[in-house]
């Protein structure tokens, strides 16, 4: 049987070219049709999203390692696929250079000193650096972790090759890979949470320079793995789909990894939450009106209760019900709509910043859509690239021992 | 008068006279089984009197429930003080209170005190007194405080009969310098008043007219009509000391001068004058002598004998000569010695240069404390006094003991075959050594009269049944000297004849209204004064400094004045303005001499001088220029009950006993002062965390240009600390983008109180008004030093970190915030938001979790860690409209709502709104300066409604968006 | 742990259950003459006034919070063991779940006692309660102390039923394995417990819902602690992190606190077979978690302060490093997140004496954690002529030492009354294999 | 009706008596129950038992939990409508705080209740056919047979690899 997700799928791929291409014109339109603002505003919405779900999705890999859960099985190999958007996103991310007049709304703006921490060039270097540990880092496990699954062939090259032949290398024992592959996913969860937190600090909550939230960095980073077992879902939910029985994905396993996806949907909802009172009651302006603009006052009000109900209030109904759970459709479905929801959470982060707190009408339309899609096809591209590379993950194999 | 005054004061008239002629009010104290005609339970009576704290002598209203003080308060008629009182004032209470009061005569047989009947005393009084005049001419002698003139008369008369001389009339401060100018300077033998109000600048040689000199109420008041912004102008008050009072730290300008150098920059000053072509039309001799005296003294020569910055000098110099109505003040009230003659000659000099009419020093009106004998007489008169001379003393209020250490009165007084009869209340040093005591009745419980100033009389009469069984001094005396057959009944009777005769009080009716009104203020002037000397000898030889030596400055204090108020708790509790250290007396000290001693803050030193030694705590400040030592007179006694014994030190004990040549008057300093360290420490029990506001917007000041002109826009408003904007607890001050709470109304009232930093002298007047009125805890210095102080005022001191001499004052009390963060966190609603905008605070709700407190971001909450005592009788001074707080409950500020309650009454029987300034709360009723209003943010008219349109307008960290009702006016600030 | 057999568990636990040794009951008397010391400091300060403590303008708040918080810090990882690690079937938490969980009854019974002793009139503490009454005065449910009477009576509650719940099988064994008196009161609080399969039909899916609401309870209860602080607006504890934040420190402390009690029980109950040294070296591994997230909230805490560039902010954790209260503050860094990291060392978090000493230390350190968050802040808030200082005196302390007293009393109670170790749990993991694969 | 007897096979190992458990009713021999001292997958699995219906009571429970919180807070606050801070009277963002603590207590409270009914404890009187091993090494399957049969069951019972023991009527 041949995998769906893969180079080799024509109509996947050409479905996809169009789609990036759309993506791009859009894009190019917008910036050229005056409306550059709202161009590199879905740009930095989606490189957020997108990334949060690649970097969320190798995580579940290295944390279950961790707590040496056994009932992941393939979900392990499955999550990992995800790293292949990692170099994706690090050239998204330098793509923010070239829009950052459009980008940092503070950047005509008297910071009373905070420029010191607020300025292009150290904002950029900062981030980069982190990205680039933090990638580089994910390399490091998925490398450990993909290696000893790897079943050699002769025709092996390229990346595939090196990974192959390290496989064989003598001094390469089990133990020492186990021990290593250890070492590197401690690293990578350390560094989500600080390189995320990161991110979350430059890139969303420094849109509003004066605004502060000691929770956001952790906001972001459990966001992100929220949104990353979305993904991951969504990815095994798919081969189960097409794979069947085949796919080695038991429905337990499904009810396993949405009761995780369940936990963590309550998480955000917490943290969200966690933020809102202490806010609110504090009734401090200089925080309060960053949450009154988004939460109590139009256009944005009514974009605040729909991310609310479709990021934690249709999931936590729904997902108390076990079978729905084990049910690949649904899940997509509901994944998906979880995404979305995501996507509009960061647009109301940003949205107003960008629109100066002048928004009419909430700025988000078709153009948003079609860019939106273009990254996913991004993201999918580099899946069925990884998934041609690693013929071993897409397609079920027997149980590892790890 | 107007309509308040007279609902205060009507029925006085009637309770009065029942009071003093037939009826006995000690029947009604305690059980009103007979209440006198218009005594009304639960209803207040307001008695007029006059305040004897000190010579100032202003007019009280006294508020009597039940039959016993509860608060006094100004006399809004009375000139002097106008409505206002000054901390020493309103503790007077608790002289009457106090625990310790004697409630019987004392007669000392071989060193143990009896207690003896009234009759008795007197008795053995007039058996004593008969039997000295019968000795001789000259044997009774009465050594007194100031008092007014009509017992002064009866003491004359009553010592013509027993053939001895008139009463000596001793006051520690005297003023012998200012006198001796005075004389000089304006051939006038007395203290003259001044119009502070009329002058346009004010150059003063120490002169502390905001806490002891002469009439600080008065001239605080004036001086605030001078330097509080007007008309977009203030006046310039420059003060040339060298220690920072509290006068000083409201001037635009203190110059820190070497001790006794004052007169040499006043003669700096004279010199600038007369180059630039003043005092022409002064008479030829003078302006001739003048010059010449004047000559030498160059602004260098000044600048260095001064050692004041030669540019300051000068500017002031420039400034003083572009002055319209320029007034030049003397030295201080502790200033007496020969170098101040000198200056105070040099000022009232300065004077006549500058305005030779003297158009602002009043002649008419001279302050009474000029009675007051010269130390030297009173020094002499104890120098004379022996057995020999002399058979009864009678020493009435006074504490020559205590003032006057190192000069043998204790040996003077104990000497066998003296009879010293004291007619204090308290068992003080002087007292001890008496042998009899004759405790006779308090100024509040007596009939008198006083006149603070010629050309007014002021009225005393009993507000309150005695608490004791004790006559008042006149009777005593009046029955001492004639008698079985006294000229007149009792005093009451004296002193109403004395007063017709004198055409001052004529009939029932008049003498009704004097005591209503509170006296007559308006009694013809003396004549003009008499034409200026037009030579005057002048004899200027500034006192060298030794720079190497220390000198040590004994300042009379606000709070204890010459040491009489170091008894009243309240005012051992409040802090003092400058230092906010309660309770203890420390050293001030720079810290350059500091440094030079090797000692630090809190450190306890051994002072020594030429006359005597002391420990004191040090404390370090650049309110005292470097080689000058300052502390607080006042404290420090050997007697005078609990909360005087053994409280402070006493500096006096460091001064040289006798008196200055020159002047007669005491010198209140001493040089070649040694400081020892002792290795010991002493914490301090100081109310302030910090003397800084680390760049926080607390305490704001704005330059004069700012202030004044409106052209500049109001800065961009924005979220943080620094430009956030005012916001009103009104619903106008919501804005649906800062506050995520719906706006509320409020029904009919939103009361506020705006503070005007640029009228408030930190004189803490206020904060003792709250104590009286709310039956605020006494807690002493070890609480304080816990942080356990109950004060629902306090008067926030700030230096500024550039330059620590620039001190800025701010009241805090409770903000009755709108958004009032205190509320929430309560789980049982005992602080809460009332229809009228206040912060409640439900005392029997309140089960003492302390959250408010701690999220109150203006800490006034205040804890009762204790049930506070009030040992008896003090508990009788309490507010019965004001619950008394025990253990475990929060308590705070609360605007007096009692008052505001009064109020609706009032206006509900009426059947009208309450009208704005209906309202006072104490604080507001007692500011001299008038810094506090309180009214109606809803009533568009309204007063504070109006000053918070004031560009000045803004509230302690509005940025928390609380919406505090208390409104601040910045403090406007111009350099000299 | 392949030679325990059902026979030998039983036989180890129930041997614990044997009469037990005078050292056990002098121990016990000196513990019971701590709570009095305690009680008796506590009776002095109510007749005399809170003022006998420290607490003064601005500190309000002293030690006997800080101790609430501590205590309920403390009883939080008892939950998380049985009630989280329950739900993500993490063997290894069953040989510790019934010791742990007794933990949290009895440090939330600790802590309860605190806000009580707090109070400047405890004799009024009823206000509080939700009362129908004549006035119909209610208490403010908008107030957070109001939230923690509601959170922390909870999960009282909770966490006693779910440990008596859990204990209900062992009751029965130890019932039929009893004689006489204790026969008789072991049959009565087995309440006929016999194991049969209805029972344990009904039984494991209530347990499971225990577990399943425990969770988010537990998580709840110390973000309502922690807005006891941030819903006011004092800096330092306004802060949005302070709900995850308090979580995390809760559980950690609470880890340390296992720690300190498992390692001396195994040692005296001669677990060793069932405590093994691999549970407890899980424990440390989460330890190190648990430190981690709480150096986080650290560092963002000052991060934040720091980026605010509010002034006020900025002091108070300037303050925190180098003020008065420095040392306690530098303690709390050293001990509650560089300390655990020395666990990721095999060698010492395998050694029961590094394991045992560490413990103690994290334990110091989340008290000076919650000393530094509650004094500093209040010292040093925003107007700076109130600023003040705190110092506990000794009827604090007296009254703390019978906290603790209080604590272990029971714990030496429960230990030697009642099976300390869940027998029916281990023997459901003998089948499942080695207990630490989680 | 001849008497019935009641008999017990003891088995110290669980699979032995799972697999006794599933084969009973294929016998004449009537299944009564089987005691266990752990939780048993095998033996629930063997039993077929059906989902217990606690997690009703304890859904239940949480519901009405959540609005008694939610109202209660409400309630006491309209009684005098005393504004604190300026927050509205009725404010819901804190009163979720109240709502979600009911809403776990009433759900506890719930599942108690569910336990209690549905497993029938408290409950002294059933140790007639009980035996004490069954709380710590052994599970016990309970079985019923008519007089004649108890011979053979009790066979049946060693064959399996298990103790028997028979009680009295």
């Amino acid at each position: 049987m041949k995998p769906v997700l893969s180079l080799k799928n024509k109509p996947l791929i050409i479905g996809s070219a169009l789609l990036m291409a759309v993506a791009l014109g859009t894009f190019i339109l917008q910036l050229a049709g005056g409306h550059p603002q709202r161009a590199w505003q879905a740009y930095l919405i989606n490189f957020l999203v997108w990334s949060a779900i690649a970097q969320g999705g190798l995580l579940f890999s290295a944390l279950m390692h961790l707590v040496k859960a056994r009932w992941t099985g393939r979900l392990s190999s499955l999550a990992e696929a995800f790293a292949a958007f990692f170099p994706l996103s690090f050239l998204l991310f330098l793509g923010l250079f070239i829009g950052r007049e459009h980008i940092f709304p503070w950047l005509h703006e008297d910071l009373h000193g905070k420029e010191i921490w607020l300025n292009v060039p150290f904002l950029f270097a900062r981030d980069f650096a982190g990205l680039l540990l933090l990638y580089g880092l994910g390399f490091g496990y998925l490398y450990h972790a993909l290696t000893p699954k790897l079943r050699p062939g002769e025709t092996d090259s390229g990346i595939r090759g090196f990974f192959t032949r390290r496989r064989q290398a003598p001094e390469n024992t089990p133990e020492r890979w186990q021990q290593r592959k250890t070492v590197f996913g401690l690293l990578y969860i350390i560094a989500f949470a600080l390189v995320l937190s990161l991110i979350g600090f430059d890139l969303v909550m420094s849109m509003d320079p004066h605004w502060v939230s000691t929770l956001f960095g952790a906001y972001t980073f459990v966001k992100a793995f929220y949104i990353g077992l979305g993904g991951l879902i969504i990815l095994a939910a798919v081969m189960r789909l097409t794979q069947g029985e085949a796919s080695g994905l038991s429905s337990s396993q499904f009810h396993d990894l949405g009761k995780l996806f369940f936990a963590f949907c309550l998480v955000w909802g917490d943290f969200f939450y966690v933020q809102l009172v202490v806010i609110w009651y504090g009734n401090i302006p200089e925080e309060s009106s960053y949450v009154i603009e988004r939460v109590m006052r139009m256009p944005w009000q009514p974009l605040a209760w729909a991310v609310f109900t479709v990021a934690f209030i249709i999931p936590f109904v729904l997902l108390i019900n076990k079978n729905i759970k084990t049910r690949p459709v649904f899940m997509i479905v509901l994944c998906a709509l979880i995404i979305v929801g995501i996507w509009l959470e960061h647009l109301l982060l940003i949205g107003p910043a960008f629109a100066h707190h002048g928004a009419a009408a909430i700025p988000v339309g078709l153009s948003d859509a079609l860019i939106t899609l273009g990254f996913m096809s991004l993201m999918i591209l580099a899946l069925a690239y990884f998934m041609d590379l690693f013929p071993e993950i897409a397609m079920a194999q027997a149980p590892e021992t790890t | 008068m107007n309509r308040r005054t007279f609902l205060k004061t009507a029925g006085v008239g009637s309770v009065s006279v029942a009071a003093g002629c037939t009826s006995q009010p000690e029947k009604t104290i305690y059980a009103l089984v007979q209440a006198p005609d218009d005594t009304v339970t639960g209803k207040a009576l307001w008695y007029a009197s006059t305040c004897r704290e000190c010579p100032a002598g202003c007019g009280v209203l006294a508020r009597s429930r039940e039959g016993r003080v509860v608060k006094v308060e100004g006399n809004p008629l009375h000139p002097i003080n106008q409505g206002r009182l000054c901390m020493r004032g309103q503790a007077a209470l608790q002289a009457i209170y106090h625990p310790e009061r004697l409630d019987t005569p004392q007669l000392k047989e071989n060193g143990e005190w009896r207690a003896l009947s009234w009759p008795a005393a007197e008795g053995l009084l007039q058996e004593k007194t008969r039997a000295a005049a019968g000795a001789g001419a000259g044997r009774v002698r009465v050594l007194t405080e100031v008092i007014g003139e009509s017992l002064t008369a009866l003491f004359g008369e009553a010592l013509d009969q027993w053939q001895s001389p008139p009463p000596l009339v001793f006051e520690p401060f005297a003023y012998e310098a200012l006198k001796t100018a005075n004389r000089m300077a304006f051939g006038v033998d007395g203290l003259v008043s001044y119009h502070l109000d009329q002058a346009d600048l004010l150059v003063c040689l120490g002169a502390d007219f905001l806490e002891t000199w002469l009439s600080p109420v008065e001239y605080a008041r004036q001086f605030k009509a001078m330097h509080a912004l007007q008309a977009n102008r203030k006046g310039f008050f420059a003060h040339i000391a060298p220690c920072q009072s509290l006068t000083a730290a409201n001037a635009d300008l203190w110059l820190a001068c070497h001790p006794a150098s004052e007169g040499a920059v006043a003669l700096g000053l004279i010199r600038k004058a007369l180059e630039s072509g003043r005092g022409q039309s002064l008479p030829a001799p003078l302006r001739v002598s003048l010059t010449t005296a004047s000559a030498p003294y160059t602004p260098e020569k000044v600048a260095h004998l001064a050692d004041i910055p030669a540019d300051a000098f000068d500017r002031l110099a420039a400034r003083l000569l572009a002055a319209k109505a320029p007034l030049v003040l003397g030295t201080a009230t502790a200033g007496s010695g020969a170098a101040d003659v000198a200056a105070n000659l040099a000022a009232n000099l300065l004077n006549r240069v500058l305005d030779p009419e003297l158009t602002r020093i009043d002649f008419a009106h001279r302050h009474r404390v000029e009675t007051a004998a010269p130390r030297a007489e009173v020094l002499d008169f104890f120098k004379r006094l022996s057995p020999d001379t002399t058979d009864v003393l009678l020493l009435n209020n006074v504490n020559p003991v205590f003032a006057l250490p190192g000069a043998g009165i204790a040996e003077g007084l104990g000497q066998p075959g003296l009879f010293v009869v004291s007619t204090s209340n308290f068992m003080d040093e002087t007292t001890l050594l008496a042998d009899l005591v004759l405790p006779v009745r308090m100024p509040l419980e007596g009939w008198d009269e006083y006149g603070g100033k010629r050309a007014l009389i002021s009225g005393l009469q009993p507000a309150m049944g005695s608490l004791t069984a004790a006559p008042g001094l006149g009777d005593v005396i009046l029955r001492a000297a004639f008698g079985a057959d006294p000229p007149f009944p009792d005093y009451q009777g004296y002193l109403q004849a004395r007063l017709s005769a004198q055409g001052i009080v004529d009939g029932e009716r008049q003498w009704v209204e004097f005591l209503q009104r509170g006296g007559r203020f308006d009694l013809p002037a003396a004549p003009a004064r008499a034409p200026l000397p037009a030579e005057v000898p002048i004899a200027f030889e500034p006192v060298p400094v030794a720079a190497a030596s220390l000198v040590l400055v004994a300042a009379p204090s606000i709070r204890f004045f010459d040491g009489r108020g170091a008894n009243r708790p309240w005012l051992c509790e409040i802090p003092d303005p400058l230092t906010k250290v309660a309770w203890q007396t420390p050293l001030l000290a720079h810290p350059d001499t500091l440094a030079s001693h090797a000692l630090r803050h809190a450190d306890v030193v051994a002072v020594r001088s030429a006359h005597g030694t002391l420990e004191a705590p040090v404390y370090e400040t650049v309110g005292v220029r470097p080689g000058v030592l300052a502390m607080a007179i006042g404290q420090g006694h050997s007697a005078y009950g609990r909360y005087a014994q053994d409280e402070g030190v006493n500096p006096l004990g460091l001064l040289p006993p006798e008196a200055d040549a020159v002047s007669g008057g005491p010198v209140f300093a001493a040089g070649d002062v040694l400081l020892t360290p002792t290795g010991r420490q002493m914490p301090l029990a100081h109310t302030d965390g910090s003397r800084i506001q680390h760049g926080r917007k607390i305490a704001l000041t704005t330059p004069l240009q700012a202030a004044a002109h409106d052209d500049a826009h109001p800065p961009k408003a924005g979220l943080t600390m620094a430009d956030f904007p005012l916001t009103l607890p009104l619903p106008e001050g919501y804005d649906p983008k800062r506050d995520a709470y719906p706006p509320h109304d409020h029904a009919d009232y939103r009361w506020s109180m705006v503070v005007d930093l640029d009228r408030c002298i930190g004189c803490g007047a206020c904060s003792a008004a709250c104590y009286a009125e709310n039956n605020i805890g006494v807690v002493g210095a070890q609480r304080i030093l816990e942080g356990r102080e109950m004060a629902w005022l306090r008067i926030e001191r700030y230096l500024d970190p550039q330059d620590e001499r620039k001190v800025i004052f701010l009241p805090m009390m409770c903000q009755h915030c709108d958004n009032a963060p205190c509320e929430a966190v309560c789980p049982v609603y005992a602080p809460h938001h009332s229809k009228e905008g206040l912060n409640n605070q439900i005392y029997n709700r309140c089960i003492g979790t302390r959250f408010c407190s701690q999220n109150c971001p203006y800490k006034v909450r205040r804890f009762n860690w204790f049930t506070w005592q009030w040992p008896r009788p003090l508990n009788l001074q309490l507010n019965p409209d004001v619950t008394a707080r025990s253990k475990g409950v929060m308590e705070k500020c609360s605007f007096c709502i009692q008052r505001i309650k009064a109020a609706h009454g009032t206006a509900k029987n009426e059947n009208r709104g309450i009208r704005d300034g209906e309202i006072q709360p104490a604080c507001l009723q007692t500011c001299p300066t008038g810094a506090l209003s309180f009214g109606n943010l809803m009533d568009s008219q309204s007063r504070v409604r109006q000053m918070v349109m004031d560009r000045r307008a803004y509230q302690v960290m509005g940025y928390l968006n609380t919406k505090p009702a208390v409104i601040y006016l910045r403090k406007v600030v111009q350099e000299i | 742990m392949s030679e325990l057999t059902y026979a030998t568990i039983d036989q180890t636990i129930l041997q614990t259950l044997e009469k037990p040794r005078p050292g056990y009951w002098l121990i016990v008397a000196v513990l019971a003459g701590g709570i009095l010391l305690g009680a008796a400091c506590w009776l002095y300060q109510i007749f005399v006034g809170i003022g006998v403590g420290g607490q003064n303008n601005p500190v309000a708040w002293g030690i006997y919070l800080v101790n609430f918080v501590f205590w309920v810090g403390i009883a939080h990882s008892g939950t998380l063991i049985s009630a989280i690690l329950h739900l993500f079937r993490a063997g290894w938490r069953n040989p510790i779940a019934r010791a742990a969980e007794t933990m949290t009854v009895f440090a939330v019974l600790t802590a309860g006692l605190f806000p009580f002793v707090h109070l400047g009139r405890v004799w009024a503490v009823y206000y509080m309660l939700p009362y129908p009454n004549q006035r119909t005065l209610w208490p403010n449910f908008q107030s957070p102390l109001m939230f923690d009477v509601v959170a922390i009576s909870t999960y009282l509650t909770v966490s006693s039923l779910f440990w008596y719940t859990g204990m209900l099988p062992d009751l029965a064994t130890v019932r039929d394995r009893a004689t006489g008196l204790r026969k008789k009161i072991f049959t009565l609080i087995s309440l006929g417990w016999t194991g049969k399969h209805e029972q344990w039909r009904h039984y494991t899916r209530g347990y499971l819902f225990f577990a399943a609401l425990a969770t988010p309870l537990v998580i709840s209860v110390h973000s309502v602690v922690s807005w006891d602080f941030a819903l006011g607006v004092v800096p330092g504890w306004h802060t949005t992190i302070f709900a995850p934040y308090f979580v995390a420190g809760a559980i950690h402390s609470g880890l340390a606190m296992v720690l300190t009690l498992m390692i001396p029980l195994r040692r005296i109950f001669n677990y060793e077979k069932i405590i093994t040294v691999a549970v407890l070296e899980n424990v440390a591994k989460t330890i190190i978690l648990t430190g981690m997230i709480v150096g986080f909230a650290y560092a963002t805490e000052f991060f934040i302060a720091w980026y605010s560039f509010n002034t006020i902010e900025i002091e108070v954790f300037r303050y925190r490093m180098f003020g008065d209260y420095r040392v306690g503050f530098w303690i709390m860094v050293v001990c509650n997140t560089l300390i655990p990291l020395l666990f990721f060392s095999k060698k010492i978090r395998t050694s029961i004496g590094w394991l045992f000493g560490l413990s103690l230390l994290i334990n110091v350190g989340m008290w000076f954690e919650r000393f530094v968050i509650i004094i500093t802040s209040v010292a040093r808030d925003f107007i700076p002529h109130a600023w003040g200082l705190y110092a506990p005196t000794a009827i604090e302390f007296g009254i703390m030492i019978g906290s603790f007293c209080l604590f272990f009393f029971l714990f030496l109670l429960f230990v030697k009354h009642l099976p300390s170790v869940s027998m029916a749990e281990i023997k459901e993991t003998l089948h499942e294999g080695a207990p630490h694969a989680g | 009706m001849p008497a019935e007897r009641y008999v017990m096979g003891l088995f110290s190992d669980e699979n032995q008596a799972a697999a006794v458990a599933a084969d009973l009713p294929k016998t004449p021999w009537k299944l009564q129950r089987v005691h266990s001292p752990i939780p048993s997958q095998r033996l629930a699995h063997a039993l077929k038992v059906k989902k217990s219906k606690v997690g009703w009571f304890t859904l239940a429970g949480g519901i009405i939990g959540f609005f008694a919180g939610f109202l209660l807070a409400i309630f006491t606050a309209m009684r005098w409508e005393l504004m604190v801070s300026g927050k509205p009277v009725v404010s819901l963002v804190p009163f979720f705080i109240v709502g979600f603590e009911f809403t776990i207590l009433f759900a506890v409270f719930g599942n108690v209740i569910g336990l209690i009914t549905q497993t029938n404890l408290p409950d002294f009187g059933d140790f007639k056919h009980y035996d004490a091993r069954c709380s710590g090494t052994h599970f016990g399957i309970l079985a019923t047979c008519a007089e004649d049969g108890q011979a053979e069951l009790e066979a049946y019972f060693r064959q399996q690899g298990g103790e028997v023991r028979v009680f009295e009527a």
